[in-house]
Parts: structure tokens; C-alpha cells; sequence
């Protein structure tokens, strides 16, 4: 029976170097440890308190709860280091958000809505990050990929689901023909 | 207004005219492709596209696509792909139009608002994307060492003890096993040393094969084997062999020899 | 003018991937943030006594100060990185103590000494893991191959060599040549 729960989470949190979910915290234990994914929970959201206004926190991203800096010293953290934080290109932003809120969706799908191709250096940068996946084939003539976000693509943009990111306003383009939006799922 | 290209501002008349030299730079890296172009034109001169003057942007379209077709092929005929677009609509436009009710689905002038509007939302949304607070720029993770003096490496994931502990679990079943022997089977090592003994005793000389009783199971073949074997070590027997993997001939050992010559004696 | 200088430190500290020394923490601020060694040296020493009794602790190492993980909780963070231990079953464990203590030793000698017969998937998985290998054999009827137990089963538990197997005196022996443990080189 372990007595002091919170050093422990504490101590797997901060050493660990992904977020880690509640389920994978409570596989650390055994039985007669006495902790259940009730009791993480409870402690987890008891750390969170503690911490708070400090310089990190513990958030919950898609994949679990991690550690981080809070955003507020970030400006801080960015002088330790000498290259700038790397900018994405319009292209890749483009291309990334049009996978997130129109998921799943075909490559040729991206290019009709953008109006220009996409270079395969931008799929694979986003595939070796681990932002994107192939999640199966549209069954239509050359059986494209589908592609959807990830995970990973939820976590490093402080995310914990989908219906996390901000809304997709329509925009209304000048007085035009009224047209129908595409529908969102 | 204008474009701001490696510090120099172009600007961009009214007429969609671009200078032939800031051209290439701008379309490769100011836009996002031909709607992308298209939008900032009707944003920032509050273009219809009724009233272009498709002539003379059909020519400056077609100029700027030879100018990057030699470098970007594609990219060329994305924006040839507009252009004809944009003639098209004009071309519709001045020629009366026929009411059908499918008529508004063929309109390449509603195919392209419809898509200038989609692609707009997902401009937008990008840029909002991009504003998220994101991983290495403003948010940053926690990773902390562990302390130097404990590397616990990950422990196998068997146990000597758990070894030692099978083998002690061995050892007490096989006692058990003997025991139950006994009384079931009447079969026991010494007993069967014995029995080996006087086997020999009576013809000397047996063949290897001879000596095992298949009728007592494997467990009494193992234990005339042991008892065979502590034979040979205690020099009771002597187990010969003429040649390779030929048949093994078991007779009394030179103890019991000299033992029966001292008796004869 | 820095008011709140922890969290500043704390932050630099957590998302720095190495130690950092106070020079090398007072090159970050500006002069006008009114940091020197003097303040961030208070400021570190305040932070240690913060958290002092948690998961994690401010050490000072030889280039600077860190982050660590407090070693008393070492022992869950190794978990996280270690597989679910794998469990093997009695007849695997008896038969591979067999091997260790009798070596070299036939299956049918394994069998006779555990009084069931061995299945094969054992020997197989002890023979890919290299646990055991094939040593010769007997020259007995239908020449039975010799199993004896190999490097990578030392290095598994690790042994130098085969006589720093724990001895057996405080097993239940029997007086019985049948099971005598072999003599170890």
C-alpha cells in the first residue's frame, strides 16, 4: 500500500518523456499498491493544484498528463537557446489544418481545396513528426491514402481532442452567390 | 499596399499587372498558388470577377507561366488552370445565359467562388493554427534526469531466485516421487543396484539392452539407469564398448572381482 | 525588474537539458531585469527548501544546478521504461535449473529428473533465447543431444561464471546420486 501517492506520480511525470496516461500510470503498480486509476485521477488533479503559479504546470494533452513550462516564462526558456523556434511554412500550416478539420482525407482532396499541389516533402515532414497518419484507402479509382491527425499532433499543440481546436467560421467572401459551406463533422 | 519580397515592397496595381523580375519570387513565395493569388486580388482590390478585364490577365497570366514554367512546371500550369478559369467566366458572362435548373452546378464562375470561400476558411484557420501555443516554441516539456547514483537498469525479467526456488521445487518433488515409488512399484535405486548385481552375478556378462525392464515404465528404465551408473561409479560393474556405437556389455567390476576372490579365497 | 524571479528559474531549469550554472542562468536576463549572481544564488536556495519532501529535487552538480528525480522514487521510474515482466512457466523455470545444476543433461534426463516429459516450444524458446544450447551427444542409444546452459544465461543473471550459481545447501537434498547437483567447473 503505497501511502504518499503524489511524489511518486510527480516523480514519473517529470522523468518520463511523453505525457502519460492514467491507464499507463496505474500499470506501473501492483495490486497490493493499493492505486487505482480513481486514485491517480484524484491526485493528478491534487498536483495540479499544487503547481499552479509556478513556473510549469501539469496539463492533460490527447495523450495523457505531462509537465510543462508554463507558457507565461516561455519567453524566458527561448533565450536559453541560440537557433529561433522553428516557423512551419504557409504550405505545411495549410496543408496540416485542412487534414485536421477535414479528416480523413485523400491528398488530391487537400490539392483541390488549396488549389495547388502538395509537395510530398511536406507529407513526409509531417508523417516523420508523427503528426499525421495513413488511416486507410478511399475506395475510388487509384485507392488514395487517407490521411488523419494523430495523437502526437493534439500533444504538441496542447491539445487534448480534436474538437479542441478553434472553430472554422465561415467567412463570408464579398456579396457573393450565396453557397453552402461545407459541412464539418 | 503591396508585397513585401526580400525587404523591397512591390506593389501590385490594380490591373494585376507584376513586374516580370519580382514575379517569380512573389508567386513561389508570397502565394500559396493561384487562389491564394486570386483571393489577395479580390480582397485587396475589391475585384469582381465579372468585370476583369480577361484579355489582358489572360496574357499577363500566361507571360508569368512561361516565366516559371521553365523552373516549376507544375506550378505553371496550376496557374494556367486560372487562367482559363478566369476566361471562361468571362467568356460566359458575355453570352446570354440559358435558365436550366442545373445550371447554377455548371457555372464555373460559382465553382470557383465556392472554391476561393473554401480555401479561404482553411487560410484563415492555418493562421490560427499556427498562433496555438505549440510544443518547443511556447510550450515547453519537462524532462528530468535521474539522479546519477541509481541507473536501475530494467531487471530481468526471471529471477535467479525464482530459478533456484524451481529447482529446490524439483528436487523436493523428485524425493516424493521416490518415495511413492517405493511403495507403488517396489523400485528404488539401491534395490535396483541389487537386483543388477545378482543379474550379473548369475551370467557374468549381460548386454546394456538386457538389463532394462521395459514392463517397470520410464521411470524404473531411469532408475536401473541410475542405479547402473552409481554401479559404474562405485566400480561394482564395468560397462565395455568393442567399438563405436556398437552394443555396450555389462559385467561385474574389478571390486567385485577381488570382493569374490578374497571370499573364494 | 524581475519581481518574481523563481518561477523564471524554475522554468530555465526544467526545460534546459543540462544543468546550468548561476553565470550561465544571469547571462539570460537584461540589466534592467535587476538579476546577478547574488539574487539567482538567494533564489536557487529557496527553490531547494520548496521542494524538498517531493518527487523531485534542485541538486547542484558540478556544472551547475538541475532538476533530478529524488532516488527514492528511482525505483517507480525504472518501472515505467521496464516491460511487463514476463512471466515463464514452472515446467520452463524447473526444466532451465535442470540444465544450470546438471549440465550437460539429455531432455530425456530433464524428463526422468522432473518425472514429465519436457515439450519441445520449452527448449525452443530456452534455445532462442539463448539460454541453452546443444553441447554434443551421449553415447547412449539413439545419441541424445546434451544441452548445457550458454554465456548470454550468465550474462541474464548476471554471472561470471557457472559456479556463482547460488549453491544449494539450503535446499531439501536428497542423499541420492540421482539428483546430486553435477559438480561445477
Amino acid at each position: 500500500m503505497i501511502a504518499e501517492l503524489a511524489p511518486v506520480l510527480e516523480a514519473l511525470l517529470l522523468a518520463a518523456d511523453k505525457p502519460l496516461s492514467v491507464e499507463r500510470l496505474c500499470q506501473i503498480f501492483d495490486e497490493h499498491d493499493g492505486v487505482d486509476n480513481k486514485r491517480i485521477r484524484k491526485t493528478l488533479r491534487h498536483l495540479q493544484e499544487i503547481f499552479s503559479g509556478r513556473g510549469f504546470q501539469l496539463v492533460e494533452v490527447a495523450s495523457g498528463f505531462r509537465f510543462q513550462v508554463h507558457q507565461d516564462y516561455a519567453f524566458w526558456v527561448a533565450r536559453l537557446w541560440q537557433e529561433k523556434p522553428q516557423k512551419y511554412s504557409r504550405a505545411l500550416l495549410e496543408t496540416l489544418s485542412i487534414i485536421a478539420y477535414q479528416q480523413p482525407i485523400t491528398r488530391g482532396e487537400i490539392e483541390a481545396i488549396r488549389g495547388v499541389g502538395v509537395s510530398s516533402s511536406i507529407i513526409h515532414t509531417m508523417l516523420d513528426r508523427c503528426w499525421i497518419k495513413g488511416v486507410g484507402h478511399k475506395e475510388m479509382p487509384g485507392r488514395p491514402e487517407l490521411f488523419a491527425t494523430t495523437k502526437e499532433f493534439l500533444d504538441h499543440f496542447n491539445l487534448k481532442q480534436l474538437s479542441d481546436l478553434p472553430p472554422l467560421d465561415d467567412l463570408p467572401l464579398r456579396n457573393d452567390v450565396a453557397v453552402a459551406p461545407a459541412k464539418l463533422k | 499596399m503591396g508585397v513585401r519580397v526580400d525587404g523591397k515592397e512591390y506593389v501590385m496595381p490594380v490591373d494585376l499587372y507584376i513586374p516580370p523580375h519580382a514575379l517569380e519570387v512573389i508567386l513561389e513565395t508570397t502565394f500559396e498558388g493561384p487562389l491564394d493569388l486570386l483571393l489577395y486580388l479580390i480582397r485587396r482590390h475589391n475585384l469582381d470577377i465579372i468585370n476583369i478585364n480577361v484579355a489582358e490577365i489572360t496574357c499577363q497570366y500566361i507571360s508569368y507561366i512561361e516565366l516559371i514554367g521553365s523552373h516549376r512546371f507544375e506550378l505553371a500550369g496550376e496557374y494556367l488552370v486560372m487562367a482559363a478559369t478566369l476566361a471562361e467566366i468571362k467568356s460566359r458572362s458575355l453570352l446570354p445565359r440559358m435558365q436550366t435548373l442545373d445550371d447554377e452546378e455548371e457555372d464555373p464562375r460559382v465553382r470557383l467562388i465556392k472554391q476561393l470561400r473554401e480555401y479561404e476558411r482553411f487560410k484563415n484557420i492555418a493562421e490560427t493554427v499556427d498562433d496555438l501555443p505549440r510544443m518547443g516554441r511556447d510550450v515547453f516539456s519537462v524532462c528530468m534526469d535521474m539522479p546519477d547514483i541509481k541507473q536501475v537498469r530494467p531487471q530481468p525479467s526471471m529471477q535467479m531466485s525464482e530459478l533456484v526456488a524451481a529447482y529446490g521445487e524439483v528436487l523436493k518433488r523428485a524425493d516424493m516421487y521416490e518415495h511413492h515409488m517405493i511403495a507403488s512399484e517396489r523400485l528404488s535405486t539401491r534395490e535396483c543396484m541389487s537386483n543388477l548385481m545378482a543379474q550379473l552375478q548369475e551370467y557374468q556378462q549381460m548386454s546394456f539392452d538386457q538389463l532394462f525392464d521395459l514392463s517397470q515404465g520410464r521411470m524404473g528404465i531411469v532408475v536401473t539407469f541410475l542405479a547402473m551408473m552409481e554401479l559404474v561409479k562405485e566400480r561394482l560393474i564395468k560397462l565395455v564398448q568393442v567399438q563405436e556405437y556398437g552394443p555396450i556389455h555389462v559385467s561385474l567390476g574389478s571390486e567385485q572381482d577381488s570382493l569374490n576372490q578374497e571370499l573364494a579365497q
